[in-house]
Formats: structure tokens, C-alpha cells, sequence
């Protein structure tokens, strides 16, 4: 963007953000920066949303039960607490999954405990337990998860006793809870941070079988949305490379259960799964790095920083020749449309990952960022893990429980030394490290953490994008407005958009919508032109 | 198999609900809120309470869903969500500039025990609510009832706050449509247009949740009842509420207030509910329904008796809220149809007794029930045990309709996966008019697909 | 497989017609008479043809159709049919008591020469016909044209038996709209009702082919432009002729004979062909098109463009008639659909010319093909060349539908084995809404029939 | 019914006569009959429609093409004339089909030489042969009929000339034609008699290769409507009797072309085929006998009858085992259903023969046949074919072919010799013999030849049946006087309704008819109580 366009949108943050009041103005300011040359620009992240404001953003169930947990395909996952957050969760999110091979498969189905007035006074324990044993009794399944909605903290149900109890009860299943009340931290995030918690507590590490194979990985923060992990699952089985688990797309118990069997995690979502890498890693000495399989070259540059990591010239091969062999379509299609698609311009308010993953896909095809921003990204999502140190933990953080992790005895066991890590680092493979969404940004864009309605509404007034990227909440506003938009949690029922196959998808996918005719009728002929010529014999 | 683990065994359940067939007290409330016009919804609770009744609307109807939280953190949680209300009012009014903010609690803000009138008048006294501003309010917890209840509650809190008693009377009724969709919140009008009755039907969507496309977003579309119209409602002749479930709690406020007497009707879905609220309008105002109304009752009585054939004798499972589904009952009876298994997640005593006085005689086989564990794991069981011809739900069936290969029809709330549902009425003659098209439709394409080529037909 | 003797080898074919879209002229002027307030249509020739032209119509509209015919016999059709005509006369106006009877043609009056006009003047100057009763006539032999075209040549005899030459003109349009079902043409006055235009619009067959169930048959229901209406055509300060086909020949004998002068408009079905014809109804009159329109624009437009991802770029083969296949193309395309196979029986070089403005450029492989041969057997041929994701048509169609696997839109005529189209509108913005909800439901419905099952979609 | 009724029956029929003028009334009153005791009782029949009564009959081209020959699969039939013709008899009647053993089946199809009006000034015969020449390139079948609509007749176009030059060209495909346009005769009838005609001059006979068995009978006048067909084929197979051809329900052409190898023939509608049965006993010596499927007591009368014939003990046996079977599920559903339909009341008219036949089913269901009469019958349709000599032969009539038929030289074989014959006679097994539909209706009921859309209407609202049958065009006008209707043309798209299967069908349809609340529907409520009790504050 040019300097005029940096002043100009300098000039239109400080106008828009006039409206709110000053508390609220000086809070929003630290969130809505214009991007500029400085690479270390700083901005605020994870804060509280200020009340009134309409934001993205959703609560700490959300994030625990919704997001992570979702997506296993195996695990009965309860709802404890009043009927809606079950209601609500209960196949929105288009986790796909194939039954495994014991047929297992509960993501049709919402389990809740439908708490009355009565447990809100009296406790709802006792409700729990009967639910938990009445799923048990009907379903047989190899694990219950417990999931604790707003008013079971305040009324100080304690669901973990329960799990461990009806656990040793059963015998053959696991039984474990999140304490996960929508009104913890700030965001889904904090959910992540709960979710990635119980489940390294009461399931990594409880089995030692695991797939074998020579090449063998977890991806963490890939929840199969469209059918994105079975893209990726297909493309690693081609270059050979072994996938233990996914967290948590398409995913099963067992695998958690033998994940740190894997060798290197390789970390998609950073935001919502980072917590269980550095766990693994402290415990089970398996170092993570981050990937990114939204956009063809990001494809490719994942698959070759996995095939580095191994360091065996015949996985480098392999993974050479099928970014060869993929890339030949890829390219095909790109011809084709990025004609009609360059030059285009985009905003991308989303997530902790896909409103940077995505501008990936969007570079492909020749499309300008002009905004972008998380929905409950941390600043180290911004601006890359350095700033970890530096982040100040608030009272909504401090309240979510921070493990404390040690060495496994037994089987802690380094992927890497340090000499050889070291090297690989100096060849250019970070561990440990994502760079955050600020570097992709273009100077005089706009990086908005936690974009409120209202800010959304004007960037689409001012810069009329062809194309905006946000939740169902934003989709039908935006396309009031005349411009097209995508959804970028559950990619409006599309997809996949992952790996190559699904980078073609998204290129005819953007072709439609910017293309798209039907853009063209809004508005009648006589609004167009309200002078009517009437003739009537005589006016009545 | 997309429901795998569903059998047919059937297990009394005391704890465990199974896919349900009801959700939470706000997002009725907020349903009904939007049905005021100028009027910001505000949810008084966690963010994601509302970012769930915000998607889950916009799913429903496609549209737009503004919608105010107080985003309480684990702070608020516990000292309470005073501080955050008013933080939430001053950004509203700033922000935003609704005519009116209504306010709905959540089991989290219910169960710390916030007084959100307290609030309000406090934000009132200390001058943060502009002037000329409404804030009304309603209690909504989530462990009481059902979603209908929470629509039920901000009819009744919207009736409280803005209705003035009156001396004078005047030629105006009262019509509370209950929790239906915007097409048949148009409907309604029309048909108390078609019979000149003057009117204030409140709440009503149309014109909010299917606002035109126009290139702009307005954050508060042109529909919506005014706050006018609202505080004419003590000036009314008499209160008409359909559906004693969505709608009686209202047209009491309504009579405590402004001495409004009122019948409680059922949703005029199908034929005879239909006629019954027509004939008692027209009895209460002296207006005669008009021939326009009498000739479209004559087209779908028409069209059910030229295609009764189809009809007869086919078994339907239906699930969905209360008022719904006692009217649909009783269609579904009138054209010779067999609504065999009924559920509704929504309790209340006066379900099963409306249930019982249509079917038991009728149809002695036939299965209802409502309230807890009232669920679609229950229904999928009892169609496991008996087959049905067709399905009758939200989206949410479409499970069951797959894996039991069930001619499916998409009614109620919410419908996430197909439209239609916002512009065409399920009301009234012209409902019943659909209504009968989407059966029949089902029932042929069946016939199409499963026939043998010799007895596939060309006329039906 | 049922028409399994049809392969993909497209073989030129210079006198075999094989599963025609089109029939002949005098159903269209049996049509057209039954929109004529107290009218019986007659059919001067063998009563096969009354009697196929009865059970057509009644097997599309579930209605009655009541119909004279003169019977002829083989002594009738060496000598003339004239004496059958005129007992049958004699007979209508004892028994049946009609205000007009409309007399149309057949192949065999036409190919022994009748002279109907003729006749009928005899009828009159020997007293057979009661006093203030009408008799009109159309040509419409079976080997001109198609259905449509008998539509159009009693349209135009209706015109010109009526019409009185005026020098007065008033505040009234004549509205001519096509060979549409009554719930269009009902759709069309309610349209011109909500812009406060005063009109005539005729034929009308609503409220006749429409009728309400009553318990008693009227032999004339209350609907039909009435004569008075008709005669006042004169004096209308413009006429709008829907549909070039079907339309053109009345507006030109209301301009011949009272100098009223007219505009050939697309049918409105679709949104742009609605715009424009709205848009010219606004011009011409003076009179704005009210905001309850442009809200209704606003939301078929709204519903297309968030449900534009499972429309964009189907492919959809279409037959029918070319007065709809025009406008639906227009809207089809407007749509991100690709109409790619269209096939229309009736003849005429208009058809052609607008597809091809329509088509060569934005779809250069589609095919388009109209009058002679231009038959479904063609049609499917093509399909089998090129698939296609939709197919819409007349109820013949669904033999193809039902052979290739291809979703399947009833549009047209006639349907025999659905029932809807004669209660709800194509045309119009109401109409667009319907049409587009049709496509969308087929679509969806099966994307959820075939789709794997990790790739069921709740929200859609 | 009472001699009251009688007398009422006599005054009614008189008043509705009345708005008639006086040569339609004259007509009319020899058509529209109160049946008396008098055994010889008569009425006019097959006689011209007065133009304009507004009729239920169609044309000459209607039973040629549409009754008769519609139904044989295997055949091309080219419709010659304007495209109506043709597009009206497409698909429209309900005979069911299956493709036969080589899978020719183009009952699906409609094929027509669409003639335009320079084919009716230049003449249509060079169209004709093009098309014919085109049916046969294409599909390769083995027989094109032709049928001529009105115009052809009067053009001059010979279409069994073009027909015969073309058979000869072809080689193997037979091809013929028929004079069947629409205005000859009065009625369909008049079709029946040409199609009749042509079959057996250009196609019965044509073959030796018929089915073989001891019983063999034909199968005359079954249409297969709604699967009629597929019930009696199913239930002569279980009787071991083979079915050499059925005329026409799912037939094919082989099996007309050796029909005449057949030992019995059958004859279900005796006015649409009774022509071929005397021709195929002149030429090749099979007696006929009248038969009715319809009705659980007919069908075992008519099995038993045909049992008698063939006078093997065997055969008898097997047939009343079959009865015996079949018969308890008859009984069944008539003992639920007839409390509900016993003293109910029907009217029909309909065709040449339903109008008769249907009275069984009826009567089996208790109910009371008010009014009968035929579209297109003759008097020994109505009155036995004893009145068949004093028939006075109109003009009308006259125009139709009687072709002179003789002995068969080689293959004339009489099945039955004098004695046999007129023993089985004696037992009660008539020959060449049809009863008619008088005998069947009560003293007082009205039987109406032509039956006019005002009779029928003056008959609903005097007498309000509770189910009427009749065809397409009458259904909706009964129903809108709040009348349920059945089609006995079509079935309404139901059926089969022959044999035992087929009566507990009906059993079924006429309970759901007389039972369904959907009529108690009508009116609205505001209609029937006009008074209204407004009480509005002021009136406006």
C-alpha cells in the first residue's frame, strides 16, 4: 500500500473509533493498529471484549467442548448444565468424521444433562452421575467427557470427582471433565488452554500402541472442517509419512491415548493446541514445529520442513516428487482464474489461525489483505512466540490453570539432540517458533484484534472489498452490503481448502464469488432512477 | 449409519438427554426482541451464550442478528454483573443508538442472582440511558423451560413495559402471533388487513429477520412493531394470543395492566385452527371474514379433497414446540394422516392434555410426550418400533430421515439447512396451502422414486 | 429404463416428431374462453378433440372444465357443421345457459371449411340465440402453431369481439397476461392492485380454474374478466401484452380497433423481466412502484445471493413454452445457472433470436431449438450428450428425470402428477422466490441424498 | 327399490327432462331410463350425441388408437395428423406394461408426423412415409401401425396403400394402418370395431409360434389399467391355464399375431373386442365366452366357467383350490370393512363395460347401485346380445367396415364339436352369449346411455350417492358438490382392482372414500352461521 493509503487509513481508524466512548476508545485503539514498517508494532490482544460492543467472539465451553473436543469422534462428550450449550454445540461446527474400525462414532449426537431449577438449587451432581451412568448403560463407550457450563462452577458441582469415581466404577471407560464455564477467561481461547489440559492429563500417554512407521508425527489444530485433515491425512500417507494423531480432526481416544509415541508435532492451529505441544515436549521430549497446509506453497513448504526435519534424503525425495506431481493441477487452475481474481482485494476477521492462514491462499490468487484480525488470537498470534516473555498475564488468564509438567521418567525420551537441532535450525527449521500474522501483513493494512461489529461494518463501508472473511454472525451484514462473504469457521458448507486439492477448491470458490452475477441485481430500476415519466390521461 | 448407536430398545431415561428437542430460554427472548422495531437485543450473561443465539438465528433465517452481551468474565461471575451492564448500556447507546434495549438473563447471571431491574434503574438514575431510550427487561434462565419459554417471557415483559392502561377503547386489537417465522408474522397482517381490523401484532420479525437486499445493512430494519404501536396496546378492544405456550403469559400482562380482555387461540396452522380464529375475530369485532379468506380456505379444502388418495392412512412422527404441533396434530388429523409419534422438548402439562383429547380415541396407538427427555433419540427409537411415511421437524431430523430413509419435511425451529421456511407462511389458509403441497410433494416423489417402471405414472 | 429405446446418436429427422413439447391449438383457445367470466368454450369438430382438450386441462388443474363440442360425425364433416353448431346452440343456451360461448376450430372444421363466422350469424338471424347472449370465434386449426398459439388467436378474437372503438380513454390499462395458471394470472392483478393501476387484464382464469370447494359445482364460477370488463378495453389508455407468443395478436387488435396503443413485455418471471415489466407499468402510468414491491424484489434477492454457492454454474436442460422458456432463461442465467439444452415445440423465429442474444456469447455450447422436431426425444438426446444437474419442464419430462437420475422441476404445461402450480405464482418477484426455492430445495435435497455421510451437512 | 322410489325415480327423471328442447328431449328419454320389472325392457343406444349436451365420450381415433392397440409395447404407433391427437393419447390411460424378453417396450413413447397445414394442401403422404422410414431407421422395430386422424380422411392421404409398400420395403417389419379418424362413427366405439379389424386382418394368424399348454385360452378386452392384467395373468399361471394373448393389456405383437392357436377366448370388455371373438370363431372355430374379473364371486365364476370348458377334472380341481385360497383374505377385509360401507350408495358411468362389472364389487361391499349407464355402449351392451338382430344399422354405423370373414381352409378347427357344446350349455356355460347390464340393476334405478354433464349433475344432487364413478372430466365437478369420485377409466392412478388381489384393493379404496373426514371439511364455519356478534367499541 502506498504512503497515501497508509495516511488514509490512518486518518479513518481515528475517525470511526470517535464514536465510542472514551474508556472504550482507548481500549479499541490499542486493538485496531494500521500496520506499519516496524516490525516489532505491538498490539493488544486476548483483553476483555467491552460489554455492548457485538463482538466475533464466543465463550470458554465454546472453545473446550466446540472446538477441541469435538471433533473425537469416540468419546461421549456431556454437556452439564442447562440445555442450550449442548443444543448449540451439537454438530455446528462440521467436524467431519468416518467411523474407525470398531464403528464408534457419537458426533450425530448431543449428550446433555439438561439441568433444571431444582439442580441449580439443590446441586446437579446427582443428575451427573445418573447421566453418565445412563450413557454408559446404553452406549457402552470407551470414554465420557464432562463438560461444565456457567452455572455448575457457581453452584460448585465438582464434576472431576465424579468423572474419577464413575471411572474406577466402570472400569472399562474413561471417565474425565472440563471445568471449562462459559464466563472463563475472555474468549474460546481459554477453552483451548482447559481442553488441552484434561486431555493431556487423563489421556496422552495411557497407551503405548500407537501406529508405527518410520516417519511418524501428530498434527495438532486441525479439526477437519470440510474434510481439510482428510486431505492432509491422504497427502502424508502418499509421502509416506505416519500420522499417530490428529488434534483433533477426524480424530479417536486411542490416538490421543499414543501420541507421544509420534516423533516431531507438527502445530497447525497455534492458538487453540500450543499448550499440548509444549506439554508433549517437556514430558515426552518431542519437539514441535509449526505448519500450515492452507495454500499450495504453504503445502509444499510444510511437507519439506517435515521431510528436514527427519533429515533421510528418500523422505525429501518422496516428498519432492509428489509437490511435483500435485502442483501440476494446482497450477492448471491458477492459470486459469487468477486472471479474473488478481488484483482483488480481501479482510480476513477470523480465529486464532485461519485469518492468517488464508491470506496464503488469497496471495495465490492475486488478492490484496487489506485487514485482518483474530477473534481470539493472543499478541504471541500477532506477533510470533518472542513476545511470550513480555505478555502480562491478567486476572482472566491467571484464573486458567497453568499445568506443571516434568520429564517422564520412563519415557522422556529427545527426538533430537541439541547439536542436531541446532543444525537443522541453521538450515532454516524453527522449532518451537510461529512468526504470528503481523509480518503478513502489508504496511498501511489493518490488523484488528477482536473487531467489533461496528468497525466492520465501516472498513467494508470505506474499502469495499470483493470478497470478506469472517463467522455466520458477519455473513449476512456483509452480504447486505453488497459484498460477498466467506466463512472462514465453517467455510459456508464447503471445503476442503486444505493441501492442493483443497487449494483448487478454494481458487473456484473465490472465482464464483467474485464472479458471481448476482451481485448485479441488487437495487430495483426505479430506485436507480426515481423520475417517472407517467402518462395516464389524468393524474388521480 | 449417520445415527449408528440409536436401537430400538427403548430405556426410561432419568438423567441423560439425547439430542434435543427443545433448546434455552434466551434465544426466544432475543427472538422476540428483534420483533420490536429499533430495538438492540442484549444478552446479560457470558459472550458465548450470545454468540450462540445470534448464529443459531442467523442459521434459521439467513439474516442479520444484532445482539448486545454483556460478556461477563469470571469477575462478573462472581461480584455480579452490574458493572458490565452499564458498561454495555453506554456502549450501546453510543455505539449503536437503538430505540430500545432488551434485556434477557442467562442461567449464569440468574444463577449469581443480578437484579437487572436494579440495574437499569440504576443506569437510568445515573443518567446513562439517553433520553427518550427504553431498556426493558425479562428473566430468562435456561434451566426453566424451554426457548418458547424465553420468547414467552419477553412478550410478557414487552406487554409490562410498554403498556399504559386506558379508560378509552378503541377499534384495535391486540395479536400475539406467538414464536412463529416472519413470512407468517406478515401473514397474520394480511389476513387482518383482508378483514380491516386494526391491529397491533407484536412481536413482529417481518421486516427484520427477512429484510430485502438493498446494498445497505441497517442495523435496524424497518419492521419490527413500534414503540407506539406498543404503548397503544391498553387502548385495545381485546387481546387475541395464539398459542397458549408463546403467547398467554403476554395477553395477562396485557389484561392486569389496561383491562384488555383476551382469548388464547391456537396458531392457526391448518384448516379448522384456522377457521376458529377467523370466526372468533370476526365474532368479537362484527367484521366479517371477507370472500377473499372463504375462497382461499376453499382452495386448500379443494386441494385436499382432489389429492386425498395420497393422504390417507399415512403414519407421520412430528417433533418440534408445543403450540406448533397441537395445530399441526389436528391438520394432519383433518387430512386423514396419522400422526403416530409426537415429541416436544418443551414441557408443560397442557401438551399432553391437548394431545390426549385428539388422539387417544383416534389413534390409540399413537405416542407423545414433552418436557424432560422428551428427545429425538426417543422419537428415532419409537420409528425404530414403527415405521413411519413422514418425518415432520427441525433440521435436526434430517439424521433420522437419512438413516431410516424417511420422506422428510422441514418445519419449525431451526430449520439450518434449506429456505423457504422465512418467506412462505405456515400459516393460515396459505399455510395450510403449503403445508399440504410439501406433504403431497413428499409422498409423490416417493412414489416416483420407489414404483415400478410399469406403474410409474404420468397423471397423479 | 423408460425410454430406453432412446441412445445419444442425434440422427437429423425431417418428418418424425417423437415425444413432442408442444400440442395443438384449439386446448390453447379452450384455455383462454375458460378466463371469460360466464363463458362456455365450444370446439366446432369431433368430440374426441373436446374430450381431449377437457381431460388435458382438468388432469393439470384438478378443476373442472366444462366445454360444448359440436360433436361432428362422418355425415358432418362432408356437409359441413353447420347444423351441428347450431343445435348445438340451441342445446347450450337451454341447458347450460352461458353469457358468451367461444367457438374455436379444429383440424377438421378448418380442412372442410367451415365458416364459423358464417354460421354463427346464421344462428343469429334465425333467432337461436337468446337475446344479450355472445358468440365468439377463433380459428385455430390443429396444424398451425401449437397450443400456444390458439391461446393467442382466442386472445386475440376475444379482443376483437369485445373491444369497442373509444374516443374517451380512461385511467385503465388492458393487461394481456399469457398462457400462465390462475395463481399467476391472480398474482399479476395483485401486483397492479398494490400500484393502484385500474385494468382489465384478460383472459382471467383465476377464480375459475381455481375454484374454492364449496359443496355446490358451478357450472360458471365467479372468476373470468367479465364482458363489461372486455368491452371497456377500449376505452384503456395502453395495453401490456405479456409474452410475445401468446399476447402480441390481442394487443394488436385492441390497437386496430380503439387505437390503444401496446407494449410487448417478457413474461415477468424472474426478477429482471418483474423489474422491467414493473418498471414500464411505472413509466407509462406515473403511478410509483409501491415500497411493498421493492421489498419483495428485495428479498428474492436476497435469498439468491446467500444461496448463490448451490446454484452457481449448474447445468439445466428446459423445455416448454417460448413466451416462459425466455424469461426463465433470462432468470436462470441471472442466477449463475447455465441453461445449456432448451427446447421449445411451438414454432416462431423470435424464440431463436433471443435465445441466441441470450446465449451465444455467455454460453456458446448451448442448444437451443424450437418448432418443428424440437421434441423431447431431441432434448433427451442431448442430455445423454451432455448431463446436466436440473432438468424443468411439463410432467413428460419426468420419464427422463427419473431414467438419467436428474433432479426435476415441474415448470409449465402441462403437470398432470403434481399439484401447486395452480395456487402458487411463477411470475412476479413472488414467483422468482418460488422458482428460486424449488431449484434450491432439488439441489439440496440432492447433495443430502448422495453425499458421503461425513460430508452430511446440518446447516446448509 | 320401493315402488315409492320407483314413482319418484319416474317424476324426477320427467322434471330434468323438462330443460330440454323438444328434440333433445325426445332423444334424450330413450337414452335416460327408470329400469322396470320388464325383463325386455329397452333403451337407445350407440346413437349420435346431440352437439353441445356436453358429453363424457371421445372419438373414433380414442378407441382405435388410445383403447385398443395403446397398450401392445412392441408396436411403433405413429399417430398421422396434427401433433394433439397424438400428444392427448400419450401416456394417458394407464396401461402397465413391462418390455418383453427382447426389451422392445415403447409405451413410453409418442410418435406423430406433427402434420402442418402444407400437408393439408399438398397432401401428407410423403410426410407419412419419411416418418415411417424414420421410426424404422432409428428403432428398428418390428411393426409400425398407422392411425389416421380427422383431416387425413378428408385429404385423401392412403395410409394403407404407404403402409403396405412400406412393410414390403422393410422386410422384417410389418407394417399397417388405421382409418381411424376422429369423426366416424359416435363414439370410441366405432375405433374398437376398426381396430378390431385391422389386428386381425394384418396381424392374428401371422404366426404358429403361440405358447403351449393343455388349457389355452385368450385373454379379450383387458387393458391392463393399473396393473389389471398382471393379477388375472398371475392368477390363470396359479390355475395352470395358459394365456396364449391378452387383448391388449400388456401385450405384444406375437402373441396377436398366434392367438388364433388358442382353444378359448375370453372376453372380459365385451364392446370394445366382441368383433375379434366372432371373427376368430368364423375363421379358426374357438368359441368365446363372457368372462368378468371384477369381483371376488366374478372371478371365481369366471374360473369355474373356464374350468367347465375345458372339462378336466384336474382343471377343476386346481381352480377351486386356488378359490378356496384365495378367498380368505377376501373375506377378511371385506368382514372389517363392510359395517362401514354396507347400505351406502353409488352411481357409474363409464366406457362400454366397467359400468357393469364394477356392480360386483359394489355389491360385495353392500352398497346399492343407484344409477348406471355406458359412454359408448350398444344395446346388447345394456340389454344382452339377444337384441343383436333388431339393431337397426344407422348411418353411423354403416360407415364402419364388417369384414366378411370365412373359414379358415387349413387351420379352421372347431375346439368344440355340436353335443359337447350344447351339453356344456345345459350346464350352464354359455356360448357366444353377454347378458348386458340391465339384469344386474334394480327396479327403479335409472340406467343412462350418453349420460350429459346436466343429467349427471340433476342425478348427484337428488340422490347425493356417496360415491360416484365416472371419468376424468366428471371427477372434479362431483367432487366440488362434495361427492368423492372414482375414476374407472384410470382408477385414479390405483388399482389393480381385478381377481381377489385386486377386490381387496378395492375393498380398501371405496372404505378410505366413504370414510375420509376430509369432506366434513366444507364450508365454512362463518357460512353456516351468518349472524355475527360483533362486538367492536364502536362500528366504523
Amino acid at each position: 500500500m502506498s504512503e497515501k493509503g497508509k495516511m488514509k487509513a490512518d486518518i479513518f481508524r481515528d475517525t470511526i473509533m470517535e464514536k465510542y466512548p472514551p474508556k472504550v476508545l482507548k481500549k479499541r485503539k490499542k486493538q485496531f493498529i494500521v500496520r506499519e514498517a516496524d516490525p516489532e508494532q505491538s498490539i493488544q490482544a486476548n483483553v476483555r471484549t467491552v460489554p455492548g460492543i457485538i463482538t466475533q467472539r464466543g465463550c470458554c465451553y465454546a472453545g473446550c467442548k466446540g472446538v477441541v473436543l469435538g471433533p473425537t469422534r469416540d468419546i461421549i462428550n456431556i454437556t452439564h448444565g442447562p440445555i442450550g450449550c449442548g443444543f448449540y454445540s451439537w454438530l455446528t461446527r462440521r467436524n467431519q468424521t468416518r467411523p474407525g474400525d470398531n464403528g464408534e462414532n457419537y458426533m450425530t449426537y448431543c449428550f446433555s444433562t439438561d439441568m433444571q431449577d431444582q439442580n441449580i438449587v439443590f446441586g446437579g451432581e446427582k443428575l451427573l452421575r445418573q447421566a453418565v451412568q445412563e450413557a454408559y448403560d446404553i452406549f457402552h463407550p470407551k470414554a465420557i467427557a464432562i463438560f461444565s457450563t456457567c452455572p455448575v462452577g457457581l453452584i460448585g458441582d465438582d464434576v472431576h470427582v465424579i468423572a474419577r469415581e464413575m471411572k474406577e466404577q466402570f472400569g472399562d471407560c474413561n471417565v474425565f471433565a472440563f471445568s471449562c464455564e462459559g464466563y472463563k477467561g475472555v474468549s474460546q481461547s481459554a477453552g483451548h488452554h482447559i481442553a488441552n489440559n484434561q486431555i493431556f492429563k487423563h489421556v496422552v500417554g495411557t497407551s503405548e500402541e500407537g501406529r508405527t512407521g518410520r516417519y511418524k508425527i501428530n498434527l495438532l489444530g486441525e479439526y477437519n472442517i470440510g474434510g481439510d485433515a482428510f486431505v492432509i491425512e491422504e497427502l502424508l500417507e502418499k509421502c509416506g509419512i505416519t500420522l499417530v494423531s490428529t488434534y483433533s480432526g477426524n480424530s479417536s481416544i486411542d490416538q490421543f491415548a499414543s501420541s507421544h509415541t509420534a516423533d516431531l508435532n507438527c502445530i497447525m492451529c497455534h492458538r487453540s493446541i500450543n499448550y499440548v505441544a509444549g506439554m508433549m515436549e517437556t514430558k515426552y521430549g518431542i519437539p514441535w514445529i509449526k505448519v500450515n497446509f492452507i495454500g499450495a506453497e504453504a503445502t509444499a513448504k510444510s511437507l519439506r520442513k517435515i521431510a528436514a526435519y527427519f533429515e533421510e534424503p528418500e523422505l525429501e525425495k518422496r516428498v519432492e516428487e509428489v509437490i511435483a506431481e500435485e502442483i501440476v493441477g494446482v497450477e492448471a487452475v491458477l492459470e486459469e482464474i487468477r486472471p479474473r481474481t488478481e488484483g482483488k482485494t480481501t479482510m480476513l476477521f477470523v480465529g486464532g489461525s485461519r485469518a492468517h492462514h488464508y491470506q496464503e491462499l488469497f496471495k495465490e490468487l492475486g488478492m490484496e489483505v487489506l485487514a485482518a484480525g483474530y477473534e481470539f488470537g493472543h499478541r504471541d498470534d500477532y506477533e510470533g512466540r518472542r513476545v511470550l516473555p513480555s505478555i502480562k498475564v491478567d486476572a482472566d488468564s491467571r484464573n486458567i490453570e497453568e499445568l506443571k509438567v516434568e520429564q517422564d521418567t520412563e519415557r522422556y525420551r529427545p527426538r533430537k539432540d541439541e547439536s542436531s537441532r541446532e543444525e537443522l535450525e541453521q538450515q532454516g527449521l524453527s522449532f518451537s517458533s510461529y512468526e504470528g500474522l503481523m509480518p503478513e501483513m502489508e504496511n498501511g493494512s489493518f490488523v484488528v484484534d477482536d473487531i467489533s461489529h461496528y468497525e466492520m461494518e465501516r472498513l467494508i463501508l470505506e474499502y469495499r472489498p470483493d470478497v470478506f472473511c469472517a463467522g455466520i454472525k458477519e455473513k449476512f451484514c456483509v452480504q447486505k452490503m453488497g459484498v460477498p462473504m466467506k466463512q472462514l469457521h465453517s467455510y459456508d458448507y464447503g471445503g476442503p481448502y486444505a493441501g492442493f486439492a483443497g487449494a483448487i477448491n478454494w481458487y473456484r470458490e473465490i472465482d464464483r464469488m467474485v464472479g458471481s452475477k448476482v451481485w448485479g441485481l441488487i437495487g430495483a430500476p426505479w430506485e436507480k432512477n426515481r423520475t417517472l415519466h407517467g402518462r395516464f390521461v389524468a393524474t388521480t | 449409519m449417520l445415527l449408528r448407536h440409536t436401537n430400538a430398545e427403548v430405556a426410561e431415561r432419568s438423567a441423560l438427554t439425547i439430542n434435543p428437542s427443545k433448546t434455552c430460554q434466551p434465544i426466544g427472548a432475543m427472538y422476540a426482541s428483534l420483533g420490536i422495531h429499533g430495538c438492540l437485543p442484549h444478552s446479560h450473561g457470558s459472550q458465548g451464550c450470545c454468540a450462540y443465539h445470534r448464529s443459531a438465528l442467523t442459521r434459521h433465517y439467513k439474516e442479520p442478528v444484532m445482539a448486545g452481551t454483556s460478556s461477563f468474565t469470571e469477575g462478573a461471575s462472581v461480584f455480579g454483573g452490574q458493572a458490565n451492564l452499564i458498561s454495555a448500556l453506554i456502549t450501546i447507546f453510543n455505539v449503536y443508538n437503538p430505540d430500545v434495549v432488551a434485556v434477557h438473563t442467562t442461567c449464569l447471571s440468574e444463577t449469581i442472582g443480578d437484579d437487572v431491574g436494579q440495574i437499569v434503574k440504576k443506569a437510568i438514575d445515573d443518567g446513562k440511558v439517553p433520553e427518550g431510550k427504553r431498556i426493558i427487561h425479562a428473566s430468562t434462565p435456561s434451566y426453566v423451560g424451554s426457548h418458547v419459554t424465553g420468547f414467552s417471557s419477553m412478550c410478557a415483559s414487552i406487554a409490562r413495559s410498554f403498556c399504559k392502561p386506558s379508560e378509552e377503547k378503541i377499534n384495535q386489537i391486540n395479536l400475539l402471533p406467538g414464536w412463529v417465522d416472519p413470512a407468517d408474522m406478515r401473514e397474520i397482517k394480511r389476513i387482518l388487513r383482508a378483514m380491516k381490523i386494526p391491529s397491533v401484532v407484536f412481536p413482529d420479525t417481518s421486516g427484520v429477520l427477512d429484510a430485502p437486499m438493498t446494498g445497505v445493512h441497517e442495523t435496524f430494519p424497518k419492521g419490527g412493531t413500534t414503540v407506539e404501536e406498543l404503548e397503544s396496546t391498553g387502548k385495545s378492544f381485546h387481546t387475541f394470543a395464539l398459542g397458549s405456550f408463546a403467547s398467554e403469559a403476554a395477553a395477562r400482562e396485557l389484561k392486569k395492566i389496561a383491562a384488555v380482555p383476551f382469548d388464547v387461540m391456537d396458531l392457526p396452522i391448518g384448516i379448522r385452527a384456522t377457521d376458529r380464529f377467523l370466526m372468533k375475530l370476526s365474532e368479537l369485532t362484527g367484521y366479517p371474514v371477507p370472500d377473499s379468506l372463504t375462497d382461499e380456505r376453499g382452495r386448500v379444502v379443494d386441494l385436499i379433497t382432489d389429492m386425498q388418495q395420497y393422504l390417507a392412512g399415512k403414519k407421520v412422527a412430528l417433533f418440534g414446540d408445543p403450540d406448533q404441533l397441537i395445530s399441526l396434530t389436528e391438520f394432519l388429523l383433518d387430512m386423514d394422516l396419522k400422526p403416530i409419534h409426537i415429541v416436544s422438548g418443551t414441557p408443560g402439562k397442557k401438551f399432553a392434555k391437548r394431545m390426549e383429547s385428539m388422539l387417544d380415541e383416534v389413534l390409540p396407538g399413537a405416542q407423545y410426550r414433552n418436557g424432560a427427555r422428551a428427545d429425538l433419540f426417543l422419537l428415532h427409537q419409537w420409528i425404530k418400533n414403527e415405521r413411519v411415511d413422514l418425518l415432520i421437524g427441525n433440521s435436526y431430523g434430517k439424521y433420522i430421515a437419512r438413516d431410516e430413509d424417511i420422506p422428510f419435511m422441514r418445519m419449525g425451529f431451526p430449520i439450518y439447512d434449506r429456505i423457504g421456511h422465512q418467506y412462505f407462511p405456515s400459516i393460515g389458509y396459505a399455510g395450510a396451502m403449503r403445508i399440504a403441497e410439501r406433504i403431497l410433494d413428499l409422498f409423490m416423489d416417493r412414489q416416483d422414486r420407489d414404483c415400478p417402471e410399469e406403474r410409474f405414472e404420468l397423471v397423479m
